[in-house]
């Protein structure tokens, strides 16, 4: 059974489509690359998988279950996380408070006890603490623990959000051009994150227009344009493949 | 940039913090004749404070303000002075807020520290502040509350330290129900949607019914509302004979205009409702004839008290309505009679005024005689008036 | 019968007040994303200008318009320059508070100006009585009418035929790709604020003297508007246009057939249910996150 | 380290000045001081309650003055009725409070922001014209004046006097006090955490697992159940309830409250409480003009000091440290 299955999902806004009958697979412990020029729908895809836009048509299915009709907090509680395009972070928040804030729904206690600070709640937030902690370490960003995180650079922000996308352990992660923007000492210490955190048994599927990287990185690649999947395999023939290099530079 | 902006922070603060404190000082109402009156006279006596709480602020501060015109003027009349004692009025702003009212009279008495209170126009602000007169043994006369309860509260047996000089709505009622019944067979309310407007309809309604008047109808409307022909029409639609309207006047310009807009010849009779006054025709220069021949009751009726009008439009610049000579009335022979009394008995303080109130008799003043009975209740005369090729003509006044 | 024509024309040109007050905020909302609770203050001071002018001063109607028209103008880019432009890169709730203040402010200044008794300025027309059958209504009305249409035809014609307009539209899609044309935002937010508050100040001087104005009816308006606005769909002018007809109609015959102490009652239950089960408005287009 | 040592320090000092104020009854026996003092408390109390839905969690109701008043009627009508004392009255006010709340959270939680305040402002003027015109049960404009006293058992035993400032003054801060816990409990800890994760991005607070629909609404109820008990508790003190409990005014005021002194922030609604109840009180003398330069203020406050009366704090506290 694959962890994720696409079936027929589409989207439109104004008549145009954006996302148009995509249908895919991904198995536990892969890494899927996801490409395709500007405007290819790879964003409006992530966003329907997790369900910030409503998909016209299409089922998605999440460890054998329809998430279809779920809304996005409890598919992130399923253990389907993501990361967003336009680097976001809870500002007001430091470091340490905007990864607990990500870790802590998994917590199973009801809002009283955390008003009250019940016994149980207490050894709950410090189950987390530990792991928060050990998290910023692993991302390096210990000089940082209590630094609001409006005040980090983009880079910071882009391994925060990073960060926050795998503390509780998910499943399945969804990231979006992880290696935008970053510094090239930078994009490899995130590739060496994912693939650390992939061979700890986490999928991911990476949105990216960094060929290099994600061709070194993915086992998989499917490749997105005008809202149809146009190839999908391995990445030395998705590459070559003509009807991509036509997407790309109009061969 | 930073410290600029922490500069810039600390002198607006500084700027706001002065504006304030030029806001702050006293309030006293202190006209120049006064003030040289008190000069010339060798032996200074302390003067008496006389706390003015009234809305000042908010939808009808209008009212407040005309009660300072009012009271300012039976001041300057009386030379600032009452049986030798310089007066001083302070005033405070209640917004016609019962929580305000609170804080207002709080600060007259305790801050202030005033020998009488004149109270509010609003009901709710006077039914509020009752309890504290009480606790601070201070008493209040009230000249534009309409609400019954208030005498059914005050006096003997209640609060003996509220005294309301003008009628309530069920006197007014009782005076005006069998008026209308005689010329009327069926009439409509329409009102404003508070105290004022509410409780006059109340008041006068079973009467009414009792007198085998039909009640068509009656309609509430906000102070300010500013299309009120879905109103009208369905007046229009009810056809009484009559309408019974309780507003002010500025409203009621409004409404009477979108009623001729709308063609309808229906009867008025103002209630409560100020519209056939000097005021109303200065506000309409350029409808004349707009309250022609409305009816209507209240305190006071313009030409009543010729001296007087000249008196308060060469002072203000504008015509006495009811609100504003009320509290002419007021301090004029209500107050003045009091402190003389009290001065004769002997030491002014608050007990001493409340008593003099109490035991007051005032014989004649243009509103008739006045006497405060067993529940702090004064009976005036009740005018029955009308607007007559623009001038005000009382038909006839009504004497309890 | 004949009744209910008199509610629906009493509806129609009430509506027609409501328009006028619309448009100019329709525009801010759509252009700038700006609501602005202050914009019936400066429907007030349109209406006070006009008492001191028109009134007090004795100038002829269509010149006191004028004169209005160009101290609006001033006071149009002072509210940019001191209240919307510090804020508009602010969260909404910023600018909601801002415009609430500039609201308390306005209102407050025109009690220091001229105290809390309305004031009226009816001019000839005001005053004059049409009879159209059974029907009769004040000549005014038709004024009221005819400036909300023309209003109408001259604010879509600027922002579909000039290159302002042009400008102010692309800015109400994305600011952002704005800034990378070369478009000045800073000027599309100048010109817009000043325009939606001069319309509201046209509004106050074109209603008043079928009215009064008092330092409260800024705010009764502001709802009026904001009404008509959301129910439109926020910043759709057609939608917000046809919305304060409906409201006006609405009003009006709720006042008559079931009760006038309840008619906002019946404005705000049509508001929120569209804004629940059209979020965009009656007229407004779905869009995603 | 410095942001958690603050808030920290901050309790414990609102604690300290609480019972520093707590002996200013001995000291100050002027019954004007002290009825301004209780305002004080009152606004406090209230300002903290709507600032856990309006600072806390982001969402801007504009309905706040509804459950205030809802308790002060409440305490007018059932608790005159059945003679309550008045913590049943507060039970009770709290307990309708939240279920008003639940009713407008039905349409007004399907929207967002903006929409958000304007469901809530017409729900509030709703409630307030129901309140206002339904004459038979609330006497509407014509007010409920003889609200009875608060007292400690049923039928007036133990009744506390409303002239006796000094027991009010001490009801009203022991209120404050649980009202002080209540809201650091909510805004730190996992609780605010959450709170302040949906103020800044409700996208991605869902995307990783925060169901924001149930914090905004669980904040909300809060938030309008302490507001009702403080309404319930108000109405004796003033002793006539009238429909102007619920208007707009209210919630102006806390907003105003809320952003000069700074929103999400204990000290700052504290101290923006205590800023707009006593000065408006110093200038009762010009209305005007009070009105005019509280709304300048706000203006200036949310136009270029971002974070309130608690920002210039904090800011001059950073230049000392520097110097």
């Amino acid at each position: 059974m694959p962890l994720l299955k696409v079936c027929g999902l589409t989207k439109k806004f104004y008549g145009i489509t954006a996302v148009n009958n995509v249908s895919f697979a991904v198995n536990t412990g892969e890494i899927v690359g996801l490409i395709g020029p500007n405007g290819s729908g790879k964003t409006t895809l992530f966003n329907c998988i997790t369900r910030m836009l409503i998909a016209d048509q299409g089922r998605v299915l999440f460890n054998g279950e329809d998430i279809s009709n779920f809304k996005p907090a409890q598919i992130a509680q399923k253990g389907l996380a993501r990361s967003f395009h336009f680097i976001r972070v809870f500002i007001d928040l430091t470091v340490r408070e905007n990864i607990l804030v990500a870790a802590q729904h998994h917590q199973q206690d009801n809002d009283l006890e955390q008003i009250f600070r019940t016994k149980n709640s207490r050894l709950l937030d410090q189950e987390i603490l530990i792991k928060a902690d050990k998290i910023i370490n692993f991302i390096g960003l210990q000089g940082l623990t209590n630094e609001k995180a409006g005040n980090l650079s983009y880079g910071q922000r882009k391994l925060l959000s990073f960060s926050m996308a795998i503390i509780f352990h998910p499943k399945l992660v969804l990231l979006d051009e992880p290696a935008a923007a970053v510094n090239p000492t930078m994009i490899k210490r995130i590739g060496e994150y994912i693939r650390t955190l992939n061979q700890q048994g986490i999928t991911f599927i990476i949105v990216e227009h960094n060929m290099e990287f994600i061709m070194g990185l993915a086992d998989r690649i499917i490749a997105l344009d005008q809202g149809s999947i146009i190839a999908d395999g391995l990445p030395r023939d998705v590459q070559h493949d003509y009807r991509v290099q036509e997407a790309y530079f109009g061969v | 940039m930073n410290k600029h902006k922490f500069w810039s922070i600390c002198i607006l603060t500084g700027t706001i913090l002065a504006l304030i404190t030029s806001c702050v000082p006293q309030q006293s109402i202190q006209s120049e004749d006064e003030k040289a009156v008190d000069v010339s006279i060798a032996e200074e006596k302390e003067p008496i404070r006389i706390g003015v709480a009234a809305s000042f602020s908010g939808p009808i501060a209008y009212v407040g303000e005309g009660y300072m015109m009012g009271a300012t003027l039976a001041l300057e009349e009386l030379g600032g002075k009452i049986a030798g004692y310089p007066i001083q009025f302070y005033t405070a702003d209640n917004a016609c807020n019962p929580e305000q009212a609170t804080s207002a009279i709080r600060k007259l008495v305790d801050v202030d520290e005033v020998h009488l209170i004149l109270g509010s126009g609003c009901s709710s602000c006077t039914l509020a502040s009752m309890p504290l007169l009480e606790e601070n043994k201070v008493a209040q006369i009230t000249g534009g509350s309409t609400a019954p309860e208030i005498s059914e509260m005050a006096g003997i047996g209640g609060n003996i330290w509220e005294f309301r000089v003008n009628a309530s709505s069920t006197v007014m009622a009782e005076a005006y129900a069998p008026y209308i019944a005689k010329n009327e067979k069926s009439v409509f309310f329409m009102a404003f949607n508070d105290d004022y407007g509410r409780g006059a309809v109340d008041a006068i309604k079973p009467l009414l019914q009792a007198e085998g008047v039909e009640i068509l109808g009656e309609e509430y409307f906000e102070r300010g509302t500013s299309d009120v022909r879905p109103i009208l029409l369905k007046i229009k639609e009810a056809n009484p004979s009559a309408l019974l309207l309780t507003t002010t006047e500025s409203d009621a310009i409004t409404i009477l205009r979108q009623f001729k807009e709308l063609g309808l010849s229906i009867k008025i009779y103002g209630y409560n409702s100020t519209i056939v006054t000097g005021l109303f025709t200065e506000m309409t220069p350029d409808e004349p004839g707009l309250n022609e021949g409305i009816l209507e009751i209240t305190w006071w009726a313009q030409g009543m008290t010729p001296e007087m009008e000249e008196a308060f439009l060469s002072r203000w610049g504008t015509e006495a309505s009811p609100h504003r000579a009320i509290y002419y009335f007021i301090v004029r022979y209500v107050v003045k009679e009091a402190i003389e009394l009290a001065a004769q008995r002997g030491e002014i303080t608050r007990e001493s005024l409340r008593d003099a109130l109490n035991d007051l008799s005032i014989e004649n003043t243009p509103i008739g005689p006045l006497e405060f009975d067993d529940n702090n209740q004064a009976h005036h005369w009740l005018p029955v008036y009308t607007m007559k090729d623009g001038v005000v003509e009382v038909i006839e006044i009504l004497k309890p | 019968m004949e009744i209910f024509l008199q509610y629906l024309i009493a509806g129609i040109t009430n509506g027609a007040t409501y328009a006028l007050v619309a448009l100019g905020l329709t525009l801010l909302v759509g252009v700038a994303r700006l609501v602005n609770f202050a914009h019936g203050d400066f429907f007030m001071l349109g209406g006070y200008l006009l008492v001191f002018l028109f009134v007090d001063k004795e100038i002829p109607y269509l010149l006191s318009i004028v004169i209005t028209l160009i101290v609006m103008l001033i006071l149009g880019l002072l509210f940019e320059r001191i209240v919307v432009h510090p804020t508009i890169n602010k969260t909404w709730r910023e600018q909601l508070v801002a415009t609430l203040a500039t609201s308390i402010i306005l209102s407050n200044v025109a009690i220091l100006f001229w105290g809390t008794t309305p004031r009226l300025a009816p001019t000839k027309l005001s005053l004059t009585i049409l009879r159209l059958g059974p029907i009769t209504i004040s000549s005014h009305r038709f004024v009221v009418f005819f400036v909300a249409v023309i209003s109408f035809i001259a604010l879509s014609f600027f922002t579909k035929n000039t290159k302002i307009g042009k400008a102010m539209r692309a800015a109400s899609q994305n600011r952002d790709a704005c800034l990378i044309y070369g478009i000045n935002v800073n000027f599309v937010s100048l010109v817009t604020v000043t325009i939606s508050t001069m319309m509201s100040g046209l509004a106050g001087v074109i209603i008043t003297p079928l009215y009064n104005v008092s330092p409260t009816v800024g705010s009764v308006m502001t709802l009026k508007a904001l009404t008509s606005v959301v129910m439109g769909g926020l910043g759709n002018t057609t939608g917000a246009i046809i919305s304060a007809f409906i409201l006006g109609i609405v009003e009006a015959l709720f006042s008559g057939y079931v009760s006038s102490q309840y008619q906002d009652v019946a404005s705000f239950v049509i508001m929120i249910l569209i804004l629940v089960f059209r979020p965009h408005g009656m007229f407004g287009k779905k869009v995603g996150i | 380290m410095k942001a958690i040592k603050e808030n920290k320090y901050s309790i414990f000092l609102i604690i300290g000045v609480l019972l520093l104020v707590s002996i200013l009854p001995l000291l100050v026996n002027l019954p004007f001081v002290l009825h301004v003092l209780i305002s004080t408390l009152m606004y406090i109390g209230f300002a903290l309650s709507y600032d856990i839905v309006t600072g806390q969690i982001g969402a801007v109701s504009l309905a706040h003055a509804s459950f205030f008043g809802l308790g002060a009627y409440v305490t007018a009508l059932i608790g005159k009725a059945i003679g309550a004392p008045f913590w049943l009255n507060i039970i009770i006010a709290t307990i309708l409070s939240i279920g008003l709340a639940i009713v407008m959270s039905l349409p007004a939680f399907r929207l967002s922001d903006l929409s958000f305040s304007f469901a809530t402002l017409g729900l509030a003027l709703t409630v307030q014209l129901v309140v206002k015109n339904w004459v038979k049960i609330t006497r509407g404009p014509m007010c409920i004046h003889n609200v009875s006293n608060s007292s400690l058992w049923f039928n007036g035993i133990l009744e506390i006097s409303r002239t006796n400032l000094i027991a009010y003054f001490y009801l009203f801060l022991m209120v404050d006090i649980v009202i002080i816990i209540l809201y650091r409990l909510i805004s730190t800890g996992r609780l605010g955490r959450t709170l302040t994760a949906v103020r800044n991005d409700e996208v991605l607070a869902s995307s990783v697992g925060i169901n924001i629909q149930r914090y905004k609404r669980l904040t909300f109820f809060i938030s309008a159940g302490i507001a009702g008990a403080i309404g319930s508790l108000w109405a004796p003190y003033i002793s006539v309830v009238c429909p102007d409990y619920l208007s707009m005014d209210y919630t102006l005021n806390l907003l105003a409250i809320v952003f000069i002194g700074g929103s999400g922030s204990l000290l700052g609604v504290v101290g923006g409480s205590i800023l707009l109840t006593v000065w408006p009180e110093l200038l009762r003398v010009t209305p005007a003009f009070r009105l005019i330069i509280y709304g300048l203020f706000l203006l200036i406050f949310v136009t270029s000091i971002p974070n309130g009366v608690k920002g210039i704090i904090s800011n001059v506290n950073k230049r000392l440290k520097i110097n």
